[in-house]
């Protein structure tokens, strides 16, 4: 086609342009922002380390709570976050992220509320019984008590309890 | 009294100022319209060149160091008036142009201003593209006068007269044609439109003259370049369409006019990539000698 | 053109192993590895530029003792080769002036690890800001010279 | 008397900070030097200090044009030193982005030629193509710019349907070869601006260690892709394209050659992309002690990598040649002699890319 | 009297909103967001839908643009960049570099972020943002040229380093 | 027959001059140098007002004629003083007594000589006065080399540099050639009228077109018509008066007298009127190209001279009455702005020490009364309205158009827009922008006070008249154009419109045109300026630019070399060099036989051989 044909066809096909606000459909592995279920996260800090920019961090200061911090603004949109999260707590859901004045609108926190371990007592966030057939293979009810323990009583209960068997094989 | 009011009239609303930079920025939009529409998009606004005037009008300006104030200041605003001037004087329907024998020569000059007011808007602005820009646009309208002085003169000696409104009357001949030819090749050039805009190729030296200027000195200027495309469809008009007599007519031909250099400076546009200084020279010299040279022949033969 | 010829790799090693500071290759994956701590690079670059082999860069890598690793990485081809040697007192010869782009990849070198090449013709910092010193990229250097030493303190 | 006249490094004809001093004589070109380094941003000291996974999200962003070789070659560096063999699935993944990405590169080059010699309709037409490989692009990765596809071991997303990518790529061929293509170069107007204009010979190209389609507008036959075949590239049966001009109208043919190549390439990818795993271990890497060195074909041409490895967590050491590097010096060849008009696209056609340069 | 005084500043406020002319710098980016502020004006975004123009010199510009990091060659430039575009003006700054040096955070060569040295009115986020929110981003910072929110009209400056 | 000292007026201004040259020789050992400029101009102002005087008796095309004394009954000294002589005289009598004005403080610091150049600058506007006044054409002749000879010296004026003395050589050779022409013409004249009293119809009758050619080919050379022009260049070694006198008044204004005086003389238009026209546009053309590709200043002022000269040949040679008057308005207007040209680049010279534009720049903060009346004479030159240059482009245009002659007005259209570039370029170069380097640490310094009344009262000149020309088209054009035998029929009005009906308008638009844009661009800059002390840096791309990096003059002109290559290839020079090297050759081994030969026949043979080379070359 030479030039005139070219321009003879845009101008009897119309324009090709989209209104402001008429967006273009995004694919469905767009990378946007990225959400956490706070419920989900077990603050194993994946996240954290995968992120090149360092856009998400984690403040463990606090008391109650342990805060995962992610600025909108620093990430990257790389996804390996999501990528690598254990417990699916990350999600990406191609939400776009907002445009505006304000950058502490681009600032999220969530907190990741600590409990006391049930067998020792000590701060400690448990595994989401979401996540427990990840973790531990088959969920029984031994393991909806391990995933309630602090990490440190874990492996005491896990050692017992190979050592129990351990024992109560020897015993049969 | 009566003949200074109707100068006033003439100078700042018909065929002056307030109508003509209507219908300029009319045509502005309209050309921007036409390109993004043969590129298959959709183009700015209606109203878009208005707005984009009256925001430079409320912008603070800023004059660069080391250049002539007053001239910064002046260049735009001559610029302006003096094409403003060239606009009253020709006989454009329902217009009170004051006619004299010679105002084509006046007409002439006055289209000139402009392009001087550039070049010296380059110099003195001190920016070194605006500098490359004003040799640029003092070669190129040396190129571009070929054909268009020879258009003109060549149908001053065939209608052998000198005033504007006796050659919107004159009888129309294969001079005509041929000198219209000739206009129409110099117009593109004079409007640094593509493929001629090489005193503002963006690409190679950014805005050229006017690269410093801002705020409303840029507007006025602005403002000029849309009256300029208006003197130019007026002087084509004027020199190459005829007159009925009956103003309506008139006016819708003068419209007409308007919307066939449109399309024409578009469509040149739109179709082409910018030349350089060297080959547009020898396009004007050759091809626009040549129209030149045809016209002048028939019309001296003639 | 060079590479049109075939390429008789058994001579160009002997070749380069009789070049003054030469040690012995080894065939990686990647091509073939020469590590000349004293290599003469000049001679090299005159074999490599009669073979039509092509400077594809230098790379740098902090050595101890100021010293600077610096290799030369060539290829023709399917054909690559790589010289490891290293700098002298922080200096080392510059191939500027036979091969253009060793050039820019000697200012790199020059501003990211402070080898002084003695010959080049332009050694000025190509990537390196003003505020910073050269061979900020070794740990043994401060980065920032600080905003009262300036670009003329750098220089130096 | 020659006067300097700066071109950056703020300026329309560039689409990223470099500057180019030209001394002209009247409106010819006397002599020109380069001056790099304004967006200089340390990725090679960053990288030293990021671990193996953060550092690949930071090389992508060495260039956002070419972002997947970086991050391809970088990955490749390192499964070399771990002797790591990825997947047959992963290797043709990593080549469908790789040709994609040249594509939008090559398009978008094309489109800022076209509008460096003024001819905006070419620009947008190119531009408007361009849309439908960042769809596609998108729909792949997630992604317009910077697709995150690769890791050490393998690629992080699937082409889950292949096949439906396929009509588009042939539409897209259909209009390079007749909007595309015909609009560069049946215009007279634009064929006046490219042809005989920036002049690289073939001695020069050889001397200033040119790669990429500007030497293969010079006539040299470099490419990564048919001299090292890596990847998918050996059994996809790539085809190198050469042109004998040597001027700015070469490089564009070679690019508009390229750009249906890599459509041949993507879509006999596509058809015969393996089945198979994505990667060849899940979780974090661990790569010991070593060092190793790749070669891949950026849209620009050869791009180096140097990775070496102390066996912690993070690189020891890595380098990274872009082809730019090398390119760019060679307009100081081109420009001599040359209008000063013709230097905006001059400098466009060896398709500068200053944060490949810069880092 | 007042009518008029009202008429034309409503006039002026619909011009700043209407005719958003830009001027981009690259601090020091990837050029990521630069070649998605590329195809704005290109046929699927065209941004001249809302009148904006991408313009040659600071001096003809609304709006400066800026994406990537602020590297240290180049904070000089964009400073005086800055100053030579006349009010009112407004800075959009594109991409995650501008607002916190994203991946680069750290080089000792980067002096980023943006607002240390100029104020920033609007900030598109993203990696880099698709062009649509760049136009968004435009069109909002047009809209607080209009409203004379911008940090210019307010007189707000940033603390000197 | 002498009956009284002063027989007539007509005598009066000659006599002055002449006297004043007189009494500078006889007072030089009294005065200081400021003293015999001082006596210099009065002499020079009594004879501008004994010019005047004349006015009223020529009036309506009369004439006086005039005899001083008889020498040999037939070659008298009489004076036939019409209109036409009026004009030159006042013209030559009133530049003439400016720029003396100006060398008062010009050549005050001139260490030997000045009595030389007062006395030769009094002869040379005095040989002026007696070319324009003789009746005969023997005397004609006679004035004709005494300013060839005047100027010679004048140019040749600090003979101890040698390209003061090679142009000199240059200029002597050029015109003095060309001259013979003349003295061939007049000879041939003779030959066939038997008189050499040019008022006699026996004269007229006896134009032939071979007469016609020398004598337009003598005009040629003085006048500086292509390609006759290539000693205008050598020539600006000359002191900076010489060179505005040359320029303006006296030496190339005797060619357009010549050729004026030949309507007098009889109809030669038919003969030569196409061949001059052919010439005045290819001299407007060449003159103002090559004045493109100047950088020193006084070079490109000598290039423009040729231009504006092709100006005038060219009213002349349309032949009509408005085409004569455009061409003497044009005469006396650009006597006005390029006099002032020539000044102002004196005051730049003198303090500047240069005079090359490379080296200018900047002199604005400096030099404003400099500044501001150069721009007054370079937008004259430029044809910008409301100054004399306007209504003299106008008149010759109009003129041209009248006549039918578009190819003229196209070249004049196109030159003068050349014309306004290189005067841009050069106004930009030398007083705007950044002080060049080279000035640095140079104490620059506004012109003396009689300087600046010198250069002020030509500049306030060009736009007085430029406003009402009819107050010098009526009194001092029209007899003019009527002591040459034509009707007058031109009404001219204020803005230099002329007049039907209406004008008037017109002229009062351009005033309130500059009015409104002067008032607009004011309030604009109050309304919309910055805060003070906000001057912002110019936009180089982020980076400044090399010191004192800029555009010069010279890069203008390398641009208008591209774009007029052919013409700078067909430079004439060369040619006139070498025939003047050959005739040297030539004269040098004649002289040395004639030495041997001891024979005053050679040196006629001499002659003789140069012109026939002269007329082989016309033919």
């Amino acid at each position: 086609m030479s030039i005139f044909s070219i321009l003879r066809h845009n101008l009897g096909h119309g324009s090709r342009t989209r209104k402001p606000d008429d967006l273009p459909p995004r694919a469905a592995p767009f990378r946007g922002l990225i959400e956490q279920d706070p419920t989900l996260c077990t603050g194993c800090r994946n996240c954290s380390y995968v992120c090149s920019p360092k856009a998400i961090q984690f403040d463990d200061t606090g008391e109650l709570a342990l805060e995962w911090a992610y600025a909108a603004d620093q990430c990257c949109f790389c996804g390996l976050c999501v990528m690598y999260c254990p417990t699916q707590a990350l999600s990406n859901n191609g939400v776009l992220p907002q445009v505006g004045h304000d950058q502490s609108a681009l600032h999220f926190t969530n907190e990741v509320p600590y409990h006391s371990c049930i067998s020792c007592g000590t701060q400690m966030i448990p595994i989401p019984a979401q996540a427990a057939a990840k973790f531990f293979g088959e969920v029984t009810e031994n393991t909806e008590e391990l995933r309630l323990m602090c990490h440190e009583c874990r492996r005491r209960a896990a050692s017992e309890k190979i050592r129990d068997a351990f024992i109560t094989g020897e015993k049969s | 009294m009566t003949e200074i009011l109707s100068l006033i009239v003439g100078f700042l609303i018909w065929p002056g100022l307030i109508v003509a930079a209507a219908l300029g920025f009319f045509y502005m939009w309209l050309m921007r319209k036409l390109t993004a529409r043969m590129q298959g998009r959709k183009g700015p606004p209606f109203y878009q060149p208005f707005f984009d005037f009256v925001k430079l009008v409320g912008k603070r300006s800023l004059v660069p160091r080391d250049s002539s104030r007053v001239l910064f200041f002046l260049l735009p605003f001559i610029s302006l008036t003096s094409t403003v001037f060239g606009l009253m004087i020709l006989p454009l329907p329902g217009s009170a142009a004051p006619s004299f024998s010679g105002d084509l020569v006046l007409l002439l000059y006055l289209m000139e201003m402009p392009v001087l007011c550039d070049v010296l808007a380059g110099f003195v602005s001190r920016s070194i593209y605006g500098q490359v820009s004003a040799m640029r646009e003092a070669v190129m309208s040396l190129a571009y006068s070929v054909p268009l002085l020879a258009s003109v003169i060549a149908l001053a000696q065939a209608a052998d007269t000198f005033r504007l409104a006796e050659l919107h009357t004159a009888p129309f001949g294969l001079v005509t044609v041929i000198a219209f030819i000739a206009f129409a090749m110099a117009i593109p050039a004079r409007l640094k439109s593509n493929p001629f805009s090489i005193p503002n190729a963006e690409h190679e030296i950014g805005h050229g003259a006017h690269m410093e200027y801002n705020g409303l000195p840029l507007a006025v200027f602005e403002l000029s370049h849309a009256l300029e495309l208006m003197l130019l469809i007026g002087t084509l008009y004027v020199l190459f369409l005829p007159g009925t007599g009956h103003v309506a007519t008139d006016a819708l031909v003068y419209l007409a006019a308007g919307f066939a250099v449109v399309a024409l400076v578009v469509f040149a546009k739109v179709s082409t990539a910018r030349f350089t200084v060297k080959s547009a020279l020898r396009f004007y010299w050759l091809w626009g000698g040549l129209a030149a040279g045809a016209a002048m022949v028939v019309a001296i033969v003639s | 053109m060079a590479s049109e010829t075939d390429l008789n790799m058994n001579a160009l090693r002997e070749r380069l192993e009789s070049l003054r500071g030469a040690t012995s290759f080894e065939e990686r994956c990647d091509g073939v590895w020469m590590e000349a701590p004293d290599l003469d690079v000049e001679a090299m670059m005159r074999e490599m530029n009669a073979e039509g082999f092509r400077l594809a860069t230098m790379t740098g890598r902090q050595a101890p003792e100021g010293e600077t690793t610096i290799m030369y990485h060539f290829n023709r081809g399917p054909h690559l080769l790589h010289f490891k040697t290293r700098s002298h007192g922080g200096s080392h010869p510059s191939l500027a002036l036979v091969s253009h782009p060793a050039s820019w990849c000697e200012r790199e070198l020059h501003d990211f690890f402070a080898v002084k090449f003695d010959g080049h013709p332009n050694l000025v910092p190509l990537f390196r800001p003003a505020c910073l010193n050269e061979g900020f990229f070794r740990d043994d250097i401060t980065p920032e010279n600080g905003p009262e030493n300036g670009p003329e303190a750098s220089q130096a | 008397m020659p006067y300097q006249i700066p071109i950056g490094p703020f300026h329309p004809a560039l689409e990223e900070p470099y500057k180019l001093s030209f001394n002209c004589v009247a409106d010819t070109v006397d002599k020109v030097s380069v001056d790099v380094g304004f967006s200089f941003r340390g990725i090679e000291i960053l990288a030293q200090k990021r671990e193996w996974l953060p550092a690949i999200t930071l090389v992508e962003r060495v260039c956002g044009i070419c972002s997947n070789v970086h991050a391809t070659s970088f990955c490749m560096a390192a499964e070399r030193i771990a002797g790591i063999e990825i997947p047959k699935r992963a290797q043709y993944i990593r080549t469908i982005m790789g040709e994609l990405e040249r594509m939008h590169s090559h398009l978008l080059w094309a489109g800022l030629a076209a509008e460096f010699m003024g001819y905006e309709t070419a620009f947008m037409e190119v531009f408007n193509l361009r849309e439908t490989i960042m769809d596609m692009l998108e729909s792949i990765s997630g992604n317009r710019v910077n697709y995150g596809m690769n890791r050490i071991g393998g690629v992080n997303r699937d082409i889950p349907d292949p096949l439906q990518y396929v009509s588009t790529l042939e539409t897209a061929a259909k209009t390079l070869e007749k909007v595309v293509i015909p609009a560069f170069m049946d215009n007279p107007t634009a064929r006046s601006r490219m042809g005989g204009v920036g002049i690289l010979t073939k001695e020069d190209a050889i001397a200033w260690g040119t790669v990429g389609p500007v030497a293969r507008a010079s006539g040299l036959a470099i490419d990564v892709r048919s001299d090292l075949p890596y990847l998918a590239y050996e059994e996809l049966g790539f085809r190198i394209v050469t042109q004998e001009s040597c001027d700015v109208q070469a490089r564009v043919v070679v690019r508009a050659l390229e750009l249906l190549e890599s459509i041949r390439l993507i879509i006999a990818a596509l058809k015969g992309l393996p089945a198979g795993p994505l990667r060849a271990f899940e979780g974090l890497p661990t790569i010991p002690a070593g060092e190793a060195t790749t070669y891949c074909e950026a849209p620009r041409g050869e791009v180096f990598y140097y990775v070496a490895s102390d066996g912690s967590d993070k690189p020891a050491r890595v380098r990274i040649r872009t082809p730019s590097f090398v390119n760019i010096p060679a307009l100081e060849a081109m420009m001599p002699g040359q209008q000063f008009a013709n230097t905006s696209l001059i400098q466009a056609s060896v398709d500068p890319c200053l944060s490949c340069t810069d880092r | 009297m007042g009518v008029l005084t009202k008429l034309f500043s409503s006039l002026m406020a619909t011009s700043r909103r209407k005719s958003p002319w830009i001027y981009t710098i690259n601090s020091g980016s990837c050029n990521g967001c630069d070649i998605e502020i590329g195809p704005c004006i290109s046929p699927r975004y065209d941004a001249e839908q809302i009148g904006m123009l991408r313009h040659a010199s600071p001096k003809h510009a609304d709006i400066l643009v800026v994406t990537g990091a602020v590297s240290k060659r180049i904070k000089p430039a964009l400073l005086d960049i800055y100053s030579q575009m006349p009010s009112p003006k407004a800075v959009v700054a594109v991409g995650s570099c501008p607002a916190s040096c994203n991946v680069f955070a750290g080089s000792p060569v980067l002096d980023g972020p943006l607002d240390k040295f100029i104020p920033v009115d609007i900030w598109v986020p993203g990696c880099p943002p698709r062009p649509q929110l760049i136009i968004d981003g435009i069109a909002k910072a047009a809209q607080m040229l209009a409203d004379g929110q911008t940090a210019d009209q307010l007189g707000k400056k940033v603390a000197a380093e | 027959m002498i009956t009284t000292l002063l027989p007539s007026p007509a005598f009066w201004p000659t006599a002055l001059l002449f006297g004043g040259a007189i009494l500078e020789v006889l007072l030089a050992g009294f005065l200081s140098s400021r003293g015999k400029g001082w006596l210099a101009f009065i002499a020079t102002a009594a004879a501008l007002a004994a010019s005047f005087a004349l006015l009223p008796a020529v009036q309506g095309g009369a004439h006086l004629e005039a005899t001083a004394f008889l020498w040999d009954g037939g070659a008298p000294l009489t004076y036939y003083v019409d209109g036409l002589s009026v004009l030159f005289m006042i013209m030559g009598t009133a530049l003439g007594a400016l720029i003396l004005m100006f060398s008062i403080g010009y050549m005050a610091d001139e260490p030997s000589g000045t009595t030389r150049f007062f006395f030769l600058m009094l002869i040379f506007i005095g040989g002026l006065t007696l070319l324009v006044g003789a009746q005969s054409l023997l005397m004609t002749y006679f004035a004709w080399e005494l300013i060839g000879l005047c100027s010679y010296f004048l140019v040749g004026f600090w003979y101890a540099r040698q390209e003061a003395t090679d142009g000199a050589r240059k200029v002597l050779l050029i015109t003095h050639i060309a001259g013979f022409g003349f003295m061939a013409a007049i000879l041939m004249i003779y030959a066939q009228a038997g008189t050499f009293i040019w008022s006699d119809p026996k004269v007229a009758a006896s134009l032939s077109t071979t007469i016609v050619i020398l004598l337009l080919v003598a005009s040629m050379a003085k006048s500086v018509l292509f390609p006759l022009h290539t000693w205008i260049p050598e020539a600006m070694n000359a002191p900076t008066p010489v060179s505005a006198l040359l320029h303006s008044a006296c030496y190339v204004k005797a060619g357009v007298y010549l050729i004026a005086r030949m309507y007098a003389i009889g109809d030669w238009h038919p003969a030569g009127g196409a061949f001059l026209l052919v010439v005045a546009c290819l001299t407007m053309i060449v003159g103002v190209v090559f004045a493109l590709a100047q950088t020193d200043l006084k070079r490109l002022l000598a290039f423009h001279t040729v231009s504006q000269l092709g100006y005038i040949a060219a009213g002349l040679a349309i032949g009509t009455d408005l085409g004569v008057a455009a061409a003497l308005y044009y005469t006396i207007s650009h006597a006005l702005f390029k006099g002032t040209l020539f000044l102002c680049a004196g005051s730049i010279q003198h303090a500047t020490g240069t005079r090359d534009l490379r080296e200018l720049g900047g002199l604005y903060s400096k030099m404003p009364v400099t500044t501001w009346v150069w721009l007054i004479a370079a937008a004259a030159i430029s044809g910008v309205p409301l100054t004399t240059g306007f209504v003299a482009k106008w008149l010759l245009l109009s003129a041209a158009l009248d006549d039918g002659q578009a190819v003229v007005v196209m070249v004049a259209w196109f030159v003068s827009i050349l014309t306004a570039f290189s005067f841009m370029k050069a106004t930009v170069s030398a007083f705007y922008g950044d002080p060049s380097p080279s000035l640095a640490g140079k104490h620059i310094h506004e012109a003396t006070p009689t300087m600046q009344v010198g250069m002020g009262i030509t500049a306030v000149l060009c736009v007085v008249f430029g406003i009402a020309p009819q107050f010098l088209m009526d009194p001092v054009i029209a007899p003019a154009v009527e002591g040459l035998g034509f009707n007058w029929q031109i009404a001219t009005s204020w803005g230099g419109v002329l007049t039907r009906a209406g004008s008037i308008d017109v002229s009062l638009g351009a005033i309130g045109v500059i009015v409104f844009s002067v008032v607009a661009a004011f309030g604009a800059y109050q309304l919309t300026r910055s805060r003070p002390g906000t001057a912002v840096n110019v936009f180089t791309g982020g980076e400044s630019l090399p010191e004192g990096d800029r555009l010069s003059a010279t890069d203008f002109a390398e641009m208008a070399e591209v774009a007029f290559e052919p013409v700078y290839k067909t430079d004439p020079d060369p040619l006139w060099l070498r025939f003047g090297s050959w005739l040297g050759a030539v004269a040098g081994k004649v002289g040395q036989t004639a030495l041997w030969a001891e024979d005053k026949f050679i040196a006629v043979t001499l002659a003789g051989a140069a012109v026939l080379c002269v007329w082989i070359l016309a033919l």
